[in-house]
């Protein structure tokens, strides 16, 4: 048992029981500090496993099979060793966040639940990712959905708050229930769910079961990862989980489902059919371009972050179905930078959105509100806070020298590479797709510029926004933790792309990347001290600026009420794609006589394209509809329940004559 | 033979809390004497207590879940009882002692070496467990005892018809009338003998039909709602706890002989059959209940629809989780029925919409409630999860493909019930306020014991146990 | 040697962006029958402004201040991009154009940020119409660049260019034409011109890229104008690279370079008066007219992408 | 052979007939008391049938159980159902859900099945076919009472029909099970009927009434 194992055996063993364990058995302040502690020291171990392994490609972890009535056995190759990294890295500085975070929001009891759920579901992702059993994987997979449930159940629990939990759980759960299959359906060629044995029998198994695992992977690691139109839980259950959580769910847990998909897609079957990877890359196009879209129309902060996590995931999916397409034609170079592209997006899109949610988490703690139509100016009251911020939204709105950019830029050069396949149903979809993508990019441009110039710049628009203070310590350290990140990746992609190649290698056989593409790397250094080079250079010629009253057209003073809301802001942007909102206007004017000079203008849009309604609702009122009827069946008449026993008696007697 | 002389020896006590004291006594007892059987039964193999009576490690295994769910019941009711006035046949003492005629019955279902002894002692389970189910006296007790008699005696009476049917085949092909009835002789007789097929599968389609009914396959399920919702709650945790897994024992070993005679195919289609059949129909149903102990009595419905699919895939894993899952089933199912009790209790009611916001006034029982509920719906890390993953993987390992995508559709619907009906019940605000929310010691024990056993089955399964289980497998093979 | 050239042809872009302007303006005067200011005037502005003291709300933050440095920067970064007489830049042969867009949307996002730091309400109106208008725009942008891209399965500024100046003048593709048609439309989109937006409007209802600068004075302004200035002189140099590279100095030789840098300026002078033709000509759009307008340059795009497939092979 | 031997043979091929006159006679009936008188006169006939079969066959132990019905089944069973029937003073009308004329029919249509299902499995039987018909055609029209009538007590009576209809079955079929598990049976079916009793007086406490099919209260 090396050194790598036994640093995992304390990360699972910490995460898993001590710290539970401390929090359970003893209350009080130091105790509880003790286990923060504890998870963080656990995080670091994770790390230095990840890196570790993935340099000296260890295996296998871990055995605990002796125990379990099932293989229970952790195994990382590669791949989850990239997850795990993924996993640790957002987490520590998370956890930073959290634990002022938390004591300023909690009581003492719920302190001590929310830090044991929290170290048990941080356990339940790290499990999914290095499972190499599937007993192992499922049990990781299940149990990640009810911890994070119990965190967002710990809040409170307002009936608008349990359904959407409600809907949460269930949809996990049918999406479990399809994850489940795709592994079971290997079981017959592979006669274990041991990860190697699923390997080698990928290869031999007929086409249509082939087709089946992929589809049901597809949907079942698509539900978990948000895909239109499975995404309905995400928008509900992110925003309602307190930020630290939200963090963790729309940072990690979502790339547990891309962990999932690609180990399924590319490590198991080894590319889906012809047709998967247009499946997949529709379906992403779509996701990627609704979800921003309904991410603008927002005005909850937290709410428009779950949308673009979902636009996101979108992006990250364009990637995998453009690799499966280049799969398909045996374009191996292609193949490997579309993965690349979408394996960093991942990454990437787990350190600055988890940064954005801390950044919710902080105003709401210091302004009690998320709303950006009660924020603004923010940003010289909690200056650190806000240059934290402003770089995820940077990065998230893909620009360069973040690191956003550099992961949709692959994906940019994967489609391009796409005309260089000779069909010409690639050969084009692949080019045609750049639109999509540019157009995703500019619209998470609009909607981040929205989001944080109307929450931190200008002026306040509410008393609470007036008075807001920076955030402690511990939330700006955690904050910085991350943004320092995504600019380190922003400036230097060489540090994970080399790495990455490397992993698609031994992922995809026979898989890399075409060199120019690497170029990347060391151009992206250069164009940072060109554009920093000159801004300085003119920042020089700047003498110290002068307050000035801001130019109010003549009127005795600027209010806050003249400043623009989100809400108008984005409303050139929904008046283009009304057709996607469907919105229903309604605008009061008052006095009605008199139009030119109104008392008073009420306005109100409401989006009401509605998924649960068209696609939910009547497979649910089916069941329903089903069940009552077999209900009426059970009638209270005895004699009616005799009769029942005596139609299955006859029933299988006829059975036994025709059998016969 | 303890819970006879045990019951009689309670009907001395006219004062409750002394006949408490002695049931709790004879339990213990009763408990020690299974475990030394077991004991027995583990070292040696096979005991034969003159011709009647013979334990294998099948009936061992099926005597533990006894045991054990009958040591935690006793535990439970002690503290249950304290509120039960004294009326005629509806005493703690009558109480007690019809509970040890019905675990003697049962104990002796798993003990009987003979075909014809395992239907009396069935018939004998009906008859004691019936006053129990009427033991409130109240309009709905009086019905639901009715129905049960009457629809249990009538199924009862088919078995009898197939037992009977048996025993002409065996007579037939030329076995002594005294031996013709023994399973042991009849199960090795089996393959080498020719035993008429035609009339193993008549006898079967009769025995499947009948002791079905006391299993509560749809459509035969129909008193299994009304039992459970009428009976006060430890019968309620015997009846699907234990009868239901003792009815299950005696179509395994019709089971076991029919298809060592005929050929697993048939039976197993028709434990298919029954199973799926019940799995669907309960599944669904569970979505519609209004009444918790309904509720719990449908899933119970489910899970024995879970079992026989287990059952009629055979094969290691299949049997595996079959039998675990008679196990686990037992202990989440008591765990959740004993919850149920206390929320009768503090709140008067078991109508889903009058109950709102425990998980605030009585926490310890939602708790109990919450785990029980996880693990009924089969989620890790508890124990029903292993068991349907054995089942499941059995499923897709056989390419039963679509009982397996039944399964998992079922699954999630019964899912999306529990769910459903326990948030209503936890969460919101709490209406009125309960007398006691706290929990006595003898909840505290039995609720933490049953949670405790849901929660390590799922992590791992004890040796002796592990031992045990693949005995039994040998057994069914 | 190169790499002195590659510098000399970025300052020219830099340097040479404020006459650009002054022509234009010189050329729309003349078509308006207007005598109108000398070709020098926007240097002089500048300075002006520069000496100016710098100005700033009280309730902004740092981001007002940092803005049109940023600016500034990206866009002197994407003139290095791109090779004005002679194919090579100083960028151009390691960045693709993807960076080159991107580069433009990074100043584009602090420009907005700056302006809604403002806190007035024209900030924010310049802001918003600013993100529709440029995240429209940056569709047919790529996919026209895409298309130049796989005719010449090079993703590199100089390669496309050192392509193209290969091909026969006589023999452009459909491709070339559709996709020059809509990066002359994204064009003017990108560079705030007519008939997207109205350069020298201050109406509060027209005013798109005017809107966002209101409230910056002295250096900073001077710094948004020059960029701004930059950036058209820029998209003009990229359009004659892209389309017509014939005249352009391969080798190292002195005379070559002369003679294209002559070509260059005249072929600029022939964007600018088209420009200002059509300045002159069109009218403004309505707001909700605009996406039509960059609508119609994707879908031409598009076609210039599909068609690809038949130019190639 | 003797005389007796020839004679036993024409009782076991006609008793039979009776029995089905007895199920037709059942199926009409409308009055309780009635329905017992048949329901005993039915047992004493399978009675016969014991003893007859165990002269043929020479078992000593068939005597003990013709005993044992005739005990159980033809004076004690009645008696009790009397009482019960006075102690719960409830109109005597049976309350069939079908008019007899119907019951008359399904009744006849039973019998017919219960023969091809006799000439189906015919292999199996070894005494005279058409009684082992009579006796599945118990086994049904106990079923069909059961189902049909709404009185509490006609439904135990029904059962006990079917019951007649098993015994009968397993005594044709095979010389009746071993000793103790006959036994065992009887008093099963002894103590269930006590328990049925002790229902029904909880019945007609609490609902003033023994018509089950207006238990209703439980159902979905």
């Amino acid at each position: 048992m090396g050194p790598i194992e036994m640093a995992f055996a304390y990360l699972l063993s910490v995460l898993g029981v001590f710290v539970p364990a401390i929090l359970i058995v003893s209350r009080g302040a130091r105790a509880r500090r003790l286990a923060i502690t504890l998870i963080l020291t656990a995080g670091v171990a994770g790390g230095l496993v990840a890196v570790s392994s993935f340099l000296w490609q260890t295996t296998s972890l871990l055995d605990l099979s002796w125990a379990t009535p099932f293989p229970f056995s952790f195994a990382v190759d590669r791949l989850s060793a990239f997850f795990l990294l993924l996993v640790c890295a957002v987490a520590v500085p998370v956890t930073i966040f959290a634990s002022p975070y938390f004591d300023l929001h909690y009581s003492e009891q719920q302190r001590r639940w929310t830090w044991a759920f929290f170290s048990l579901f941080l356990l339940s992702m790290i499990v999914v990712v290095t499972a190499s059993t599937g007993f192992a994987f499922l049990a990781g997979w299940e149990l990640m959905t009810l911890v994070s449930a119990a965190l967002i159940l710990i809040e409170g629990d307002s009936p608008e708050r349990r359904h959407n939990v409600f809907v949460y759980l269930l949809m996990m759960h049918v999406g479990a229930a399809a994850v489940a299959g795709c592994f079971f359906l290997f079981l017959p060629y592979s006669h274990s769910l041991d990860f190697g044995m699923i390997r080698a029998a990928g290869a031999a198994m007929p086409g249509g079961i082939r087709a089946a695992v992929f589809l049901s992977a597809f949907v079942g690691f698509g539900a978990k990862a948000g895909l239109i139109p499975l995404h309905l839980w995400l928008p509900r259950a992110h925003p309602i989980a307190p930020s630290p959580v939200s963090a963790l769910m729309s940072g990690i847990m979502l790339k547990t489902a891309v962990y999932g998909f690609v180990r399924f897609a590319f490590d198991f079957l080894g590319g889906g059919p012809w047709w998967s990877g247009y499946v997949v890359l529709v379906v992403a196009a779509f996701t990627g371009l609704l979800g921003i879209l309904y991410a603008i129309a927002e005005h909850d902060l937290k709410r428009l972050l779950a949308y673009s996590s979902v636009e996101n995931i979108g992006i990250v999916f364009l990637g995998l179905g453009t690799s499966l397409i280049f799969l398909a034609h045996h374009s191996l170079l292609g193949a490997g930078l579309a993965l690349v592209g979408a394996l960093l997006h991942a990454f990437n899109h787990a350190f600055f959105k988890s940064l954005l949610f801390l950044g919710a988490g902080a105003i709401s703690s210091s302004t009690h509100t998320v709303d950006l139509n009660e924020l603004g100016g923010l940003q010289r009251r909690m200056p650190v806070t806000g240059a934290a911020v402003l770089i995820g939204c940077c990065s998230i709105a893909g620009l360069p020298l973040f690191n956003g950019f550099v992961s949709e830029w692959l994906i940019f050069r994967s489609f391009l590479a796409g005309s260089s396949l000779v069909d010409a149903k690639a050969g084009i979809i692949l080019p045609l797709m750049v639109g999509i993508l540019a157009l995703i990019g500019g619209l998470a441009a609009a909607c981040f510029v929205k989001a944080f110039g109307v929450a931190f710049l200008g002026r306040p628009r509410s008393a609470e926004a007036e008075h807001a203070q920076e955030a402690p310590l511990g939330m700006r350290v955690g904050l910085w933790m991350l943004g320092a990140g995504c600019i380190c990746i922003g400036i230097l992609p060489g540090l994970l792309l080399r790495p990455l190649v490397s992993l698609v290698q031994v992922l995809v056989p026979g898989a890399g990347v075409p060199e120019e593409t690497l170029s990347i790397a060391y151009i992206i250094p250069w164009i940072a001290a060109i554009v920093l080079g000159t801004s300085a250079l003119a920042a020089l010629l700047r003498p110290r600026a002068r307050m000035a009253r801001t130019w109010a057209c003549g009127l005795p003073g600027l209010t806050s009420r003249m400043q623009y809301t989100s809400t108008v802001f984005s409303k050139p942007i929904r008046s283009v794609f009304a057709q996607v909102y469907r919105p229903d206007r309604k605008v009061e004017q008052l006095p009605t006589d008199q139009p030119y000079f109104p008392a008073s203008i009420a306005y109100q849009s409401v989006r009401t394209t509605s998924y649960e309604r068209v696609l939910y609702r009547p497979f649910v009122e089916l069941f329903i509809s089903l069940a009552h009827r077999l209900r009426r069946l059970q009638t209270g008449n005895i004699q009616i329940y005799l009769l029942y026993i005596f139609l299955a008696l006859v029933s299988l007697l006829t059975f036994l004559r025709f059998q016969r | 033979m303890i819970p006879v002389l045990g019951a009689g020896f309670i009907l001395l006590f006219r004062n409750p809390r002394f006949a408490t004291r002695a049931a709790l006594l004879v339990g213990a007892l009763e408990v020690l004497a299974l475990g030394a059987v077991i004991w027995q039964v583990h070292l040696q193999g096979e005991l034969q207590e003159g011709r009647y009576l013979r334990a294998d490690a099948l009936s061992a295994f099926f005597l533990m879940s006894i045991a054990f769910v009958s040591g935690i019941v006793l535990i439970y009711s002690s503290g249950y009882l304290r509120h039960t006035g004294e009326g005629r046949f509806s005493s703690p003492r009558w109480f007690y002692a019809l509970v040890f005629m019905f675990l003697f019955t049962m104990i002796s279902v798993c003990l009987s070496a003979n075909l014809g002894l395992l239907w009396i002692m069935m018939e004998g389970t009906t008859l004691a467990s019936a006053l129990l189910v009427g033991f409130y006296n109240t309009e709905g007790a009086i019905e639901a005892g009715w129905k049960y008699l009457i629809v249990c005696t009538v199924g009862i009476a088919f078995a009898l018809f197939g037992t009977i049917v048996l025993y002409l085949a065996a007579v037939k092909a030329g076995m002594s009338p005294a031996s013709g009835l023994d399973w042991i002789s009849l199960m090795n007789a089996a393959p080498g003998m020719a035993l008429d097929p035609h009339l193993v599968k008549l006898a079967f389609v009769f025995v499947i039909v009948g002791y079905g009914t006391k299993i509560g396959f749809v459509p035969m399920h129909s008193w299994l709602p009304d039992a459970h919702a009428e009976a006060p709650t430890p019968i309620s945790a015997l009846l699907s706890a234990v009868l239901l897994n003792c009815a299950m024992y005696a179509l395994m070993r019709y089971d076991v002989i029919v298809s060592r005679t005929v050929g697993p195919a048939f039976s197993h289609t028709l434990l298919l059959i029954f199973g799926v059949l019940s799995m669907v129909v309960a599944g669904l149903l569970i979505l519609v209940q209004r009444n918790l102990k309904r509720l719990l009595a449908y899933s119970s419905i489910e899970h024995m629809g879970i079992i026989a699919i287990g059952l009629g895939l055979g094969g290691p894993l299949g049997l595996l989780g079959a039998l675990l899952h008679t196990f686990n089933h037992s202990a989440a199912k008591s765990l959740l029925f004993f919850g149920a009790g206390n929320v009768r209790h503090n709140m008067g009611t078991l109508r889903i919409d009058g109950i709102q916001g425990i998980s605030r006034t009585m926490p310890q029982t939602s708790a109990a409630l919450v785990v029980g509920g996880l693990a009924i719906v089969g989620l890790p890390p508890f124990s029903l999860f292993i068991s349907e993953f054995a089942i499941l993987s059995e499923a897709f390992a056989q390419a039963h493909y679509l009982v397996a995508a039944l399964f998992l559709i079922v699954l999630s619907v019964v899912f999306g019930g529990f769910a459903y009906h326990l948030f209503r019940m936890l969460c919101g605000k709490p209406g009125r306020r309960p007398e006691n929310a706290r929990l006595i010691p003898s909840e505290y024990i039995s609720m933490g014991i049953a949670a405790l056993c849901v929660l390590y089955f799922g992590v791992r399964i004890p040796h002796f146990f592990n031992v045990l289980l693949h005995e039994a497998m040998a057994v069914l093979r | 040697m190169k790499i002195m050239v590659d510098i000399l042809q970025l300052l020219l872009l830099i340097l040479g962006a404020p006459l650009v302007r002054g022509i234009i303006a010189r050329f729309k005067a003349r078509l308006q029958k207007r005598r109108g200011a000398s070709i020098w005037r926007p240097y002089v502005e500048l300075f002006k402004l520069l000496r100016k003291e710098d100005l700033t709300p009280p309730t902004s933050s740092a981001v007002f201040r940092l803005a049109p440095v940023l600016l500034f920067g990206c866009t002197v970064c994407v003139a290095a991009f791109i090779p004005v007489a002679h194919v090579s830049a100083l960028l151009g042969s390691r960045g693709d154009f993807f960076l080159l867009v991107y580069l433009l949307g990074l100043g584009r996002f602090s420009l907005s940020l700056g302006a809604l730091d403002g806190g007035s309400a024209f900030g924010g109106m310049g802001a918003s119409r600013e993100a529709l208008i440029s995240s429209l725009a940056e569709v047919p942008f790529l996919m026209g660049l895409v298309a130049l891209a796989i005719l010449s399965s090079r993703a590199d500024i100089t390669g496309m260019v050192a392509w193209t100046l290969h091909q026969n003048i006589f023999n452009i593709s459909t491709v070339h034409i559709l996709a020059f048609t809509s990066l002359a439309m994204v064009v003017l989109a990108e560079t705030g011109r007519m008939p997207v937006d109205n350069p020298t409007t201050h109406l509060e209802l027209t005013m798109i890229h005017e809107g966002m600068l209101l409230e910056y004075s002295g250096p900073s302004l001077a710094l948004i104008e020059w960029a701004s200035a930059i950036k058209l002189h820029a998209m003009l140099a990229l359009l004659i690279a892209l389309f017509g590279p014939w005249g352009m100095a391969a080798g190292g030789s002195g005379w070559g370079l002369a003679t294209a840098l002559l070509l260059y300026c005249a072929k600029v002078t022939v964007l600018m008066v088209l420009l200002s033709v059509i300045e002159s000509a069109a009218a403004k759009l309505r707001m909700y007219l605009v996406p039509d307008f960059l609508g119609v340059a994707s879908a031409v795009s598009a076609l210039a992408v599909i068609f690809t497939m038949w130019v190639k092979r | 052979m003797g005389l007796v031997g020839i004679a036993t043979e024409k009782i076991l091929s006609s008793f039979s007939v009776f029995l089905f006159l007895t199920i037709i006679l059942l199926a009409v009936a409308r009055r309780i008391s009635t329905s017992v008188l048949l329901f005993s006169l039915q047992s004493a006939i399978i009675t016969a049938e014991v003893l007859a079969t165990g002269f043929q066959e020479k078992l000593a132990s068939a005597y003990l159980v013709g005993i044992l019905i005739f005990v159980i089944k033809v004076v004690a069973i009645p008696r009790a159902f009397f009482v019960l029937t006075k102690r719960l003073k409830t109109v005597h009308d049976v309350k069939a859900s079908t008019t007899p004329s119907q019951s008359v029919f399904v009744v006849a249509v039973m019998i017919y099945l219960s023969y091809a299902a006799v000439h189906s499995y015919g292999g199996a039987v070894r005494a005279p076919g058409d009684s082992l018909a009579a006796a599945i055609a118990l086994i049904l029209t106990g079923a069909f009472l059961m189902v049909s009538r709404k009185k509490a007590l006609m439904q135990v009576l029904g059962l006990l029909v079917m019951e007649n209809g098993i015994f009968l079955a397993a005594l044709l079929t095979t010389f009746g099970m071993p000793l103790v598990i006959e036994i065992g049976i009887f008093f099963d079916i002894l103590m269930g009927l006590l328990l049925m009793g002790i229902f029904m007086f909880r019945i007609s406490d609490t609902f003033e009434h023994l018509d089950v099919s207006k238990l209703r209260r439980l159902r979905g």
